[in-house]
């Protein structure tokens, strides 16, 4: 299996070089523009390179070239990436989506009345499981209606100009295109752990670099504080990275579980809890088998590594 | 040949066709000012009406399509509040270097491929090939290999232009009349001569009109280089905006770009007539 | 041949007018030019002027030759006379309607630079007016053939231009212009690349279809000897600006043949124009 | 103007200039078709070669570049088991319709813009702004009209690619000399038969030229538009197999469409000396 | 002008070699046309035979005239001189030198349509072989002003091509191709689109540059008293296809003046041409 040389882990003095930390627009990662913004790395002593991608796609080129040191993902990326570089592990649960993805249904009362609509939802491991999800429900796959592959935005706008009768989007698409299309939000993530985020490295890095990670978390843990704890400049210095007002991070925010250090010890990786990532994990890996996205199957625990979280 | 059976029973008065005057229907002759300028006018006022007809009728959801008023607002506000001043500097910046590129490459692949038929088969299977294939494809691989700083963004932005200056200057080159290079060799010019006394300069109208439509393409590929980790640009603050569903802002965005590309084609135009004195002044 | 001759032939009798007509108070000129001046900006420069105050009346069915140095202003003139260039000051007028600025198919032209369309045939160059008339095709393609072996190119029909000699550029221009049948034909050069012999056979040919036509010709030529054998009245213009220097009425019989050349009224008109353009400011210094 | 200097002590046996004769260097004179061969071969393999060398030598991961045997056993599987056939016919499809629209609304407007002037400022600005827009922003706008079936898929390739067509015809109209024009003047030609029979065989050329340049640019926006509710084609795989990390697709893909370009190239350059034959034949 | 003259006056005393010079063994012609036969091949139909078995000697510092009917093969013939079509088969040799399909300065041409660079101001075209002998710019500058002042366009030197007469664009090519100093100037009508006078003078300074300088000169001309006037032989070509139909020794004194037209010998000469251009096969017919 294909190993990727880090440069940045491998160097001699690791205090020395700095962290490169990449996260892209979604809005579970507000902690860590937070975290940047309020210096909390800084504080703890910690460089730390920040990049910003406006797609999981392009991030994920650049972390499985050996780009980045640390890169923020959701666990269905990490699952697709993990099959390529299996030193690849999850080291610390962002969040769940807590009702910001979600299905919206025109006319639909129940899972069964989706036979045979026409459904648009992006080619991507999240949102397929979603769907699946909600499909399950009434014992359907994906064969037994009509999908349309389309981008969450443009999924939105279809389901808006109501070009289609169910759409998986993402907020602010997910209420918005609702409303115009005339129809509602059917299925969601609220109360659910079917779309995790987390944070990856690579085992190299998470050897050579332990300290440097748990002053990193311990940063991005205040940062979740604040946030949650709905500090004005907190979702500022987020608004600022994403492009919208403080206002807007806290509305979104509210479909989102932030995970502080403390539930990710307890909860995140703890294989008795049901909504413990663990469970996330199993179904995403059994989805990428379903969907032909990954080649052989994956033994969950090969995919996280909670030494850091369970070292402080 | 003397088998034809002409009758022409020339009715006396032939009637004869004339060409009637026409101000607006002229070819090559004077125009007058004000009219190009009112309908300069007219083109850029009739959308800008139409745009707001449909906004303001709700044709279309205005979360979709907000009115051009919202759009402006968004604009003034994204100048106070977000910094798009240094966006625009940034973006034009990234493609200006990428253009540039591009065309120091592009500009002499084209002329050796019109000016040699060796060149030309060397290259004309990759400008065939590579031409084709979409860019976003070799974004991996130019992340590994420039990483993501600037230079793969203006990489993308370069690969998207090259092989069409490449082309585009090559065709110019085929329509030297052979007669200017046979001038020149009977003068004792060598084939570098011809290249660069001959084939240059007169291919050099139709360089500058290349490079004209191609900038438009380099702006085309902001969008995709600065998909690659950036924190700024224009290109970023569409896909950024479109994230959030603020398409007043996704709007002006690329009516700027539109503004910008005027300039730019307006400005060229008007530095190709300077740098070409000797060629027809067709218009006025 | 005898069937192809018919188009030169079904003309009425040309009436041909003396210039003494003039005198009539509703005459009509077949071409005027009237007070045409013509200057060019150039970039940086003063204006340069080209045409100074022209002033010139041809009459219907008359052969006029236009002679000067070079460059003193005869090929603007003719495009001015055609419509294409527009004049600074001043009008033209044929049959007393001003057509100043509009070109038309009444004045055919032969460009001093040929001009064919490459992307034609010879065939396709002569027949590219007769389209615009909505001739039948059967009838283009007798017309063409007829002109082509007029000017000695039958053969050349179905070649394209790049496949010819300039002296047979020259000719084809010149039959697409015939065949055109304009009432006043415009005439740039149309000899000069072509050989004394074929020169001739061709001068013969244009003097034949004025004698049996009614048309009217104005023709630049450098040959002095050229413009006397043909026309009934030459212009020798003047330069820096171009103006109308003299006029030269050729007081020769109607019907000429070469020998003409040789009589000593011709060698006298010679001398006269060759004398007026001597005395022309000299321009050339080693 | 006598007030020069002049001192040629002439050496008698001057210096006196040739070209060397030279078969490889060789500007618009024969050329051996053997040669041509050989280096459209060496243009083929080297990178060939390049990309067997670099990938072998593991100079980059593997997941970003196998080797082209690895590329091209997962195009023999695409064919086998994912009906790759069906993915080529539906892109070529969509690129042709898009392409045809593109042809017929972009030819005519640049053949009014090069001809007239007023056209020309009426649509200049609307061609100088909208071309340098990215045809992502109005996908969402797209999809609200056109809905998400193959019209708003034909309508981005065509949206890419109609200006393009528009300025690059209008330029090489503008070439067209005015003699040519006069000569349809004076032979009774109206304004209309101007451009019908001067005018469009004038450019020609140029725009079979505008046309080969442009296919590509129809390739290159498929991608974009199989974004927009596909289940097929080149573009849509693509997006695919780059989602889920599939590089030996997606290179297989892309090598795919390059191969379709070079066959369009050359097929386009052949068919372009058939329609031309009045053209300069410049090689060979 | 005194100086300037001294371009014309600094060079050896011409050796005028006379015909029979050629019995020596050793002697070297300046420009041998061996075997030279031309055919173009036409899509669709068969060859094309333009030139058949070319053979000609020109002698150093010979002034030689070809004359021709229009599209025999005599514009072909020069390109392939200069090097610049290659022959289906022969060979061209200069100062015994193989020189077939290779260009050089050595051979100055004046070509039939001219052919100035538009993006070049007149002096600039004319300064453009100088450029390749990286000769100082003060000595350029000098030798385009006289070259300029000789064809009378001095006044012309910034003006663009495009803002000329066909005439003022004929003599740019000549100055362009006679300030490069050819050992051998090959000349393609080059003063067609001339008036009657311009051409004199431009004759007259041909001869005189001729005279005083080693020049041998090939000139196309249409104009068979020019012909006679400036050479020393001429050339007649007959066509279809393109051959040497016949070799006239023009035996006129050396220095000639205007006045050599009416002399008796000149207008045999003459004669005897036109009868030779009239016997070859008449290509019009109306
Ligand atoms: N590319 C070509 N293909 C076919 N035939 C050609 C081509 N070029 C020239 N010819 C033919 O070669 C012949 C000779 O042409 P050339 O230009 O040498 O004539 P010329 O003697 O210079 O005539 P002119 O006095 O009219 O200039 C012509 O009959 C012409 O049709
Ligand atoms: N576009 C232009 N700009 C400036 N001057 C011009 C332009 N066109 C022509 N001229 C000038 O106009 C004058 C007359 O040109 P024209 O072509 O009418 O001369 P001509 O009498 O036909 O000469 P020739 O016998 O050499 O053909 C020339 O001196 C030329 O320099
Ligand atoms: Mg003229
Ligand atoms: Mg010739």
């Amino acid at each position: 299996s294909p190993q990727v040389t880090n440069n940045s882990s491998n160097k001699s003095s690791p205090q020395s070089q700095p962290l490169v930390s990449a996260t892209n627009n979604w809005v579970g990662y507000s902690s860590h523009h937070v975290a940047v913004g309020k210096n909390l790395f800084s504080g703890e002593g910690l460089k730390v390179k920040d990049l910003f991608f406006q797609s999981g796609s392009e991030e994920m080129t650049a972390f499985l070239a050996g780009k980045i040191d640390v890169g923020w993902f959701s666990s269905g990326n990490v699952v697709q990436m993990a099959a390529k570089d299996p030193s690849i592990k999850i080291i610390y649960l962002v969040d769940y989506s807590n009702g910001s993805d979600g299905i919206i249904g025109r006319g639909i009362k129940s899972p069964q009345d989706a036979k045979g609509k026409t459904i648009a939802r992006e080619n991507i491991l999240f949102e397929k499981i979603l769907l699946q999800a909600y499909l399950q429900k009434a014992g359907l796959t994906e064969k037994d209606v009509v999908i349309k592959d389309l981008s969450a935005p443009d999924a939105g706008a279809a389901f808006a100009a109501k070009k289609v009768d169910i759409a998986v989007t993402y907020e602010p698409y997910l209420s918005q295109s609702a409303k115009i299309g005339g129809g509602e939000v059917i299925f969601s993530t609220k109360d659910t752990n079917l779309i995790a985020d987390v944070v990856i490295a690579r085992d190299s890095l998470i050897k050579s670099r332990k300290t440097d990670l748990q002053a990193y978390f311990r940063a991005v843990d205040k940062a979740v504080d604040l946030l949650n704890a709905g500090d004005e400049e907190a979702l500022k210095i987020a608004g600022t990275k994403l492009g919208i007002t403080a206002k807007e991070v806290k509305e979104q925010l509210q479909g989102v579980k932030l995970f502080d250090l403390d539930s990710n010890k307890s909860v995140a990786f703890n294989k008795d809890d049901p909504k413990s990532l663990i469970g996330n994990l199993k179904a995403t890996v059994k989805g990428a088998k379903e969907f032909n996205i990954i080649s052989q199957p994956m033994e969950v625990e090969s995919l996280y590594d909670d030494s850091i979280v369970k070292s402080m | 040949m003397a088998n034809s059976s002409l009758k022409i029973p020339q009715p006396s008065p032939r009637k004869y066709l004339y060409l009637p005057p026409s101000v607006f229907w002229s070819i090559r002759q004077e125009f007058p000012k004000w009219l190009s300028l009112l309908l300069v006018g007219i083109a850029l006022i009739v959308p800008l009406l139409l745009w707001t007809a449909i906004s303001s009728l709700n044709l279309v959801p205005p979360i979709f399509l907000p009115t051009p008023a919202a759009v402006m607002n968004a604009g003034i506000k994204m100048f106070a509040e977000d910094n798009l001043t240094l966006d625009v500097i940034v973006s034009s910046t990234r493609v200006l270097a990428g253009f540039i590129v591009a065309g120091i490459i592009g500009v002499p692949m084209g002329l050796a491929m019109g000016t040699f038929y060796s060149l030309d088969s060397l290259f004309a299977p990759i400008v065939g090939t590579v031409r084709y294939m979409p860019v976003t494809g070799f974004v991996p691989l130019i992340v590994i290999w420039l990483g993501l700083e600037e230079p793969s963004k203006i990489l993308i932005i370069m690969l998207g232009v090259v092989l069409y200056n490449a082309i585009m200057v090559a065709d110019a080159v085929k329509f030297i009349p052979n007669e200017m290079i046979n001038v020149a060799y009977t003068l004792g010019a060598t084939r570098r001569d011809v290249v660069f006394k001959v084939i240059i300069p007169g291919a050099f109208p139709s360089i500058l009109d290349t490079l004209r439509v191609n900038i438009s393409g380099a702006w085309n590929f902001l969008v995709i280089a600065e998909l690659v980790a950036s924190q700024n640009g224009l290109g970023f603050k569409i896909i950024q905006a479109q994230r959030f569903l603020q398409t007043d802002k996704v709007l002006f965005c690329i009516a700027l770009i539109g503004v910008i590309g005027l300039v730019i084609d307006y400005g060229l135009k008007w530095i190709s007539q300077r740098l070409t004195p000797w060629a027809d002044q067709i218009h006025h | 041949m005898e069937e192809t001759n018919s188009i030169i032939m079904q003309v009425q009798d040309g009436i041909h007018r003396s210039y003494s007509d003039l005198s009539s108070p509703d005459f009509i000129y077949k071409l005027e030019v009237k007070d045409i001046c013509k200057s060019y900006s150039t970039r940086g420069q003063e204006k340069i002027t080209v045409l100074q105050e022209i002033n010139l009346q041809i009459l219907p069915r008359e052969f006029v030759c236009l002679v000067g140095t070079s460059g003193c202003g005869k090929s603007t003139l003719l495009n001015i006379m055609a419509g294409l260039i527009s004049p600074s000051s001043g009008e033209v007028f044929v049959d007393g309607k001003p057509v100043t600025g509009k070109p038309g198919s009444d004045r055919g032209m032969v460009f001093q630079g040929y001009t064919l369309y490459p992307w034609l045939t010879v065939a396709q160059n002569v027949a590219f007016g007769l389209q615009f008339q909505k001739m039948p095709k059967p009838q283009q393609r007798d017309r063409v053939c007829y002109f082509l072996d007029v000017v000695g190119l039958g053969k050349f029909a179905h070649n394209y231009p790049k496949q010819l000699s300039g002296g047979m550029k020259q000719r084809v221009a010149i039959a697409r212009a015939l065949a055109n049948e304009p009432a006043l034909l415009l005439m740039d050069e149309p000899f000069g690349a072509l050989d004394a012999q074929t020169k001739e056979q061709m001068q013969e040919f244009l003097l034949n279809l004025w004698e049996k036509t009614q048309i009217t010709i104005v023709m630049i030529t450098h040959d002095v000897e050229e413009a006397i054998y043909l026309s009934q009245r030459v212009y020798l213009m003047g330069t820096h600006p171009g103006k109308i220097q003299l006029e030269i009425p050729i007081q020769l019989p109607e019907y000429r043949d070469l020998d003409i050349k040789l009589s000593s009224e011709f060698v006298d008109i010679k001398r006269q124009i060759i004398h007026g353009l001597r005395t022309e400011r000299t321009t050339i210094n080693f």
